[in-house]
């Protein structure tokens, strides 16, 4: 049986509870916030959902600030991040797409983007590693707080993002390699958060997920120079060849940019 | 006041600014069709079997093709020049690059042609492809084309060959040669507007065919070959283009739009996606250039041998054109007496490539000036020294013996050195770009122009 | 580790016509009761502007004003052939085929103005719009009043057509030889390119491109400045930026999107400095040759000369990616000097990946150096 | 909730270029599609259908949008400006003025979102520096002019260097053949 992408089901919630309540189990249904990676999909036939979920007015639009902690709806755009979010993750949506796509593309998107076909995606995901983000969720066994890192592992399969939680970082930097070209992406980003944590540095785009950088992180915290530190980075990632870069290059540019991106932070971090 | 040499805004301009200006996929016509293909998923493979039925069965689909509906299927785009054919519309048996049109489907709407093609059922014999023209002869490499590894037809030769003066003797008497490899890749046209066409069946059996070709009897004359039609019968309606640069030369969706309009009797559209124009599109091809130029220490260019490999993909296509137009200009803007050219058209199984933006000579002109700017460094000479004294001359004669009347080689080198400021030494500064005489008559250029001015110089 | 200047020449030619010719553009040229003038030719406007510059050159060789012009290249039906909008033919052959069509017509007008003004036509001169006796200004006749006179006295149509072509030049396939011109005129360019190389990422921008080109006539110089300007951002993606296959010869993780093919964008624009020389062509429309194809020809081997002259390091293989560049600095292979023999590249030569050396069973490439 | 059963379409109020309009839609069909099928509006182009290229690139609610990658759904209620909507009939805004007057258009495909994206760059920021119109208007490709020329027309309007063209010259009988030139209908 063939089905075809307007036969779908398609839901468009007014609020947080109607979204929860449509998402239900998640099975079977497709989200859309932005509509940046799966509209295309859809024109291509590649994606024909069953039931499709379109967020715009569930009300997860807000950016809610108390003290140093943000939390971020999962609606809300790459271009208001770029404005309103906290160091490093700022300084990454400053780099993705182009103006258009960044006030169209949104963080929950932006945390469940699969790896793209020819190039990465999902250039915030290093920043919200890097800060230590919470994500707030929905699903089977109803609402649910995951730490980034848990809920990239799991890949997010099943669950609706809600929003979005980070504490400003007492110091950040971040460096991301891009070459300019039209409707442009991040070949290869870097994030570093220093928090009541304690520092985390984070990679998007070396290999098909962000990846924590724990021999980066404990080389700092022995003590070794920023460069040493660096260098430690290709033991935590897996680099991979794509249509922006090979992983030869990755390989080259990966502690150069982890280097400059812990040096920024030595003298004081992004602001 | 005069028209010429006015800078006059664009006649279509104010239609442009308005989005008044009507391209292809801006036309409306009630009843109209969408076009999808079926594409091989295979750089090369047998086809077993084509069965369209469960397609054609589809609610909403008024019609499918195969090469079994192409009057003419297989097609050359210089069958007029004597180039025989090699391209089948739709695959027939083989397909030999990823993404090459094997059916095509017309349905009310995009999403029915797409799920359409899910229901056509191809029996493919995967088969092992070939992509490095380096290896073309290794006796390892797999045959991918009827004609052997190489374009066969410039003669009696299976390469394009430019043979002038005495090229042993020029590197005999030659103080060094210089030898390099220059390879220029494959880009994509990359026009705004994707390939699009539209063809609208008319009483008394005519078609009209919108379509964003470069050319429109040419391409006029493509699906008349293919349909068997005389040309009464076609009306292609065009003139205003997004963009083409070499691509819309190829007639991409129009015979097919066609075939599917008259199996239908509807108006049909074939828009390719931009996925299809990255992946399925023809490219500019990659080339492979490898030249030895034989040189004196004092910076003349007295002979050159060159290989050159064009990448021309699976099919031929306009590359033995290409090929040609690049040996004619295989010296660049200078003049050099003795040559040994021998160019390949190689076949691989990546997307047939095209005419680009320069076609043929894009490739050469950056193998020339990457080799001139090399040999200047070797002899360590001044790069604008060295072309201006092998710059090509009134009277001088080209590569395959045509005397040129007008260059301005020099005139446009020397523009260039005084708008960055080089100051050239005075015998290059007065230069002009005359028949040569005195010290830019050296021996070795006397015989080139001899031959042609009846011995006048 | 920092970033290094460098600068880059090149020179180039191009022909104007198909190569070996045999590419004929023709057209047609009637004027309206009121003297307006209906232009119909084939050559499709990719942008280039032929609407823009056959209105031009009608309106010239006929003598009227640009906006009594309207130009119809839509359809096959009223259109006569044009070869087409390749081979940087446009202005030239098919500029040659609206101008042969205008002198026709202008003929016509001139026979009728003649009876009208009773003054032999050889003695007439067309200029704005009205036709006028050499020497005796007052003796005049707007083309309006010519057009109706045609239409309402004489019952005659005021027309034109024009044929441009230049015959096949055959080629002799041992020598390469032609016996005719195989094209219809020469353009020639020269470039400077300015580049900064980063030796730490590799990364390559192009600063500055200065370019010097013979168009034989500019028809309109704003339509040459846009062909300048945009064949330099084609060059200059195909001299750092674009590749269909990033990994050449192999097939795998070519781009499909814009945003995994690398196209230039606004944000890759050096800085620019035009100038067009003037070297007429003996038989193009008011000495005009071309232009648009040549455009994208010369930058390529500009920006890998100046990366040389930055980083001293050839890059031979386009695009020249930081990867590439950075490869090259890591190697800095220099060329096998082999008695008067400077060899470089080697390791890309047929010689060098084939395993026979480009020969099997007596078929096979022939070598440069074999 | 707004719910569309499998296959089913709702009303989606659209305000476009001024006018009031209810579409029936699936609510996942992009913003493109309406516009060119249902809404019969063509000056946004269908370039690439996945973000890529800008040429589709439309006002929603005063910001520009690439219409192929929105989802009609999410956008209910709101105001859509395409570029026939950018200036009174007759009359080109400035940023269309000086696109015409400076050459900023060759094929012209791209025009019209290069043209909008220009627009709402000015109505935000009335003095763009050069870096700015170069960060609003990267991701629109096009393939022609070398951007060159668009990048001049942008800072021209800015400074309201633009001329007559502003009005339809009169004057020029041809010029209803200039408004759909080389129309192929």
């Amino acid at each position: 049986m063939t089905t075809m992408a307007h036969e779908a089901e398609v839901l468009v919630p007014l609020s947080r509870e109607e979204a929860i309540e449509a998402f239900g189990d998640g099975r079977e249904v497709t989200v859309f916030a932005g509509g940046t990676i799966l509209m295309p999909e859809i024109a291509l036939g590649r994606l024909r959902p069953r039931r499709a979920l379109l967020l715009a007015h569930a009300g997860l639009g807000d950016i809610r600030r108390s003290g140093g902690t943000f939390s971020i709806g999962a609606a809300v755009s790459v271009a208001r991040i770029a404005e309103e979010a906290p160091e490093p993750l700022a300084a990454l949506a400053r780099h993705v797409g182009d103006y258009e796509i960044r006030g169209q593309a949104t963080i929950g998107g932006n945390l469940c983007a699969p790896a793209g076909p020819s190039s990465p995606r999902g250039d915030l995901q290093a920043a919200l590693l890097a800060l230590g983000a919470r994500v707030h969720s929905a699903g089977a066994g109803g609402e649910r707080v995951d730490p980034v890192d848990d809920f990239l592992a799991a890949g997010g399969e099943g669950r609706l993002v809600l929003e979005v939680v980070v504490e400003e970082p007492v110091r950040a930097s971040a460096q991301a390699l891009a070459r300019p070209h039209t409707h442009a992406y991040t070949a290869l980003a870097v994030a570093c958060a220093e928090t009541a944590a304690g520092l985390r540095i984070a990679v998007a785009g070396a290999g098909p997920r962000a990846r924590r950088c724990p021999s980066v992180e404990q080389a700092v915290a022995n003590g070794a120079s920023a460069a040493d530190a660096a260098a430690r980075v290709l033991d935590d990632v897996e680099l991979q060849d794509d249509a922006l870069a090979s992983g030869w290059y990755r390989g080259k540019m990966l502690p150069l940019l982890v280097d400059r991106a812990l040096a920024s932070l030595s003298a004081g971090g992004d602001r | 006041m005069k028209a010429v040499g006015a800078r006059l805004p664009r006649y279509d301009g104010l239609g442009h600014v308005t989005g008044r200006t009507a391209y292809v996929d801006d036309v409306r016509v009630a009843g109209m069709l969408w076009t999808k293909a079926l594409r091989s998923p295979h750089h090369f493979a047998a086809v077993r079997s084509v069965d369209t039925r469960k397609a054609e069965e589809l609610a909403g689909v008024h019609a499918a093709v195969t090469h079994a509906d192409v009057p003419k299927n297989l097609y050359g785009h210089l069958e007029a020049l004597g180039v025989p054919a090699d391209e089948p519309l739709l695959a027939d048996g083989e397909v030999r690059y990823k993404g090459q049109p094997i059916a095509a489907v017309a349905a009310e709407d995009e999403a029915t042609a797409l799920a359409a093609l899910d229901l056509i059922e191809v029996e493919y014999e995967e088969r092992e492809p070939f992509f490095d023209v380096r290896k073309a002869f290794d006796p390892d490499a797999p045959r991918i084309h009827p004609w052997g590894p190489v374009y066969p037809h410039f003669g009696p030769h299976d390469h394009r060959r430019i043979r002038k003066g005495d090229v042993a003797a020029a590197f005999d008497r030659a103080d060094l040669v210089v030898q390099g490899v220059y390879r220029p890749t494959a880009i994509e046209h990359c026009p705004v507007e994707p390939q699009t066409g539209l063809a609208v069946p008319e009483v008394h059996g005519r078609l009209t065919i919108y379509s964003c070709t470069q050319a429109m009897y040419f391409s006029m004359g493509v699906v008349a070959a293919h349909l068997e039609w005389p040309l009464n019968k076609l009306k292609f309606v065009g003139g205003t283009v997004g963009g083409g640069f070499g691509g819309k030369v190829d007639t991409a969706t129009e015979t097919i739009c066609a075939l599917l309009a008259i199996k239908s009797q509807r108006p049909v559209k074939w828009r390719w996606t931009r996925e299809e124009e990255f992946l399925a599109s023809s490219t500019r091809a990659p080339w492979h250039m490898e030249i030895a130029d034989a040189v004196t220490s004092d910076g003349w260019i007295i002979g050159r041998r060159m290989l050159t490999l064009h990448d021309a993909g699976a099919y031929t296509r306009f590359s033995s054109y290409g090929l040609t137009k690049h040996s004619f200009h295989h010296t660049g803007a200078y003049t050099i007496p003795n040559l040994d050219f021998n160019g390949y058209v190689v076949y691989t199984n990546r997307v047939p490539t095209t005419a680009m933006r320069g076609f043929g000579v894009t490739s050469i002109s950056f193998a020339t000036e990457m080799q001139m700017n090399r040999i200047a460094k070797v002899l360590d000479l001044d790069p604008w020294e060295v072309r201006l004294k092998n710059a090509n001359r009134v009277g001088d004669t080209s590569a395959n013996w045509v005397a040129l009347s007008d260059p301005s080689t020099v005139p446009v080198v020397q523009a260039a050195a005084k708008r960055v400021g080089v100051e050239l030494k005075p015998e290059f500064r007065l230069m002009t770009k005359d028949r040569r005489s005195g010290d830019l008559l050296p021996d070795h250029l006397v015989e080139q122009l001899v031959s042609t001015d009846g011995g006048e110089s | 580790m920092a970033k290094h200047r460098g600068r880059g020449i090149s020179t180039i030619e191009y022909p104007t016509g198909m190569n070996q010719n045999g590419d004929p553009s023709q057209a047609w040229v009637k004027l309206k009761p009121d003297g307006r003038v209906d232009v119909f030719a084939g050559t499709v406007d990719i942008g280039q502007g032929s609407r823009t510059v056959h209105t031009q050159i009608v309106a010239d060789t006929l003598g009227v004003p640009y906006d009594w012009v309207t130009m119809d290249n839509t359809n096959t039906d009223s259109s006569p052939i044009c070869t087409g909008s390749f081979a940087s033919r446009g202005t030239f052959i098919g500029g040659n085929a609206v101008r042969f069509a205008a002198e026709k017509a202008r003929e016509r007008i001139l026979d009728i103005a003649s009876k009208e003004l009773e003054v032999d036509a050889s003695d007439l001169e067309i200029a704005d719009g009205e036709v006028v006796a050499k020497g005796a200004p007052q003796k005049k006749i707007g083309i309006p009043d010519v057009a109706a006179a045609a239409t309402w006295t004489y019952g005659e149509l005021i027309t034109g057509t024009g044929a441009a072509f230049k015959p096949y030049a055959a080629v002799d396939d041992d020598t390469g030889r032609v016996e005719i011109e195989p094209h219809s005129a020469i353009s020639y360019a020269a470039c400077v390119a300015d580049v900064e190389v980063d030796d730490e990422t590799g990364d390559v921008r192009v600063l500055r491109l200065v370019q010097v080109y013979d168009v034989g006539r500019a028809i309109n110089p704003l339509l040459v400045e846009g062909q300048i300007e945009g064949g330099a951002m084609m060059g200059l993606g195909l001299g750092v930026l674009e590749a269909a296959y990033p990994y050449y010869p192999s097939v795998e993780h070519r781009g499909e999107q814009y945003g995994s093919y690398l196209a230039p964008s606004m944000q890759d624009l050096p800085e620019f400095d035009n100038v067009i020389l003037e070297n007429p062509s003996v038989d193009g429309p008011f000495g005009a040759k071309a232009i648009g194809e040549m455009a994208n020809n010369a930058q390529p081997a500009a920006i890998c000369s100046a990366i040389h002259d930055a980083v001293g390091v050839w890059i031979t293989e386009c695009p020249a990616t930081p990867e590439r560049v950075l490869r090259a600095l890591d190697e800095r292979a220099e060329p096998r000097r082999d008695g008067k023999r400077v060899v470089f590249d080697e390791d890309s030569s047929v010689r060098g990946v084939s395993s026979s050396g480009g020969r099997s069973n007596g078929a096979g490439f022939q070598l440069v150096d074999g | 909730m707004i719910k569309a059963p499998k296959g089913g379409k709702v009303v989606v109020k659209l305000t476009v270029n001024g006018i009031a309009r209810d579409v029936e839609s699936s609510p996942l069909t992009s913003l493109l599609h309406i516009l060119r099928e249902e809404v019969g509006l063509t000056s946004p182009k269908a370039g690439c259908q996945q973000g890529g290229c800008g040429a589709c690139t439309v006002l929603v609610d005063g910001e520009p949008r690439r219409s192929c990658v929105l989802a009609v759904g999410g956008i209910d209620g709101s105001a859509v400006t395409t570029v026939e909507g950018l200036a009174p009939d007759g009359l080109l805004s400035p940023i269309q003025a000086a696109f015409y007057e400076r050459y900023a258009s060759q094929c012209g495909f791209c025009t019209p979102g290069f043209v909008v994206a220009g627009h709402a760059l000015l109505a935000r920021n009335p003095e763009p520096s050069r870096e700015e119109i170069l960060g609003a208007l990267a991701g629109h490709m096009c393939r022609c002019t070398g951007y060159v020329k668009i990048v001049d027309a942008v800072e021209a309007a800015a400074r309201g260097e633009v001329g007559e063209e502003r009005v339809f010259p009169e004057s020029r009988p041809e010029e209803p053949e200039v408004l759909v030139p080389g129309s192929p209908a």
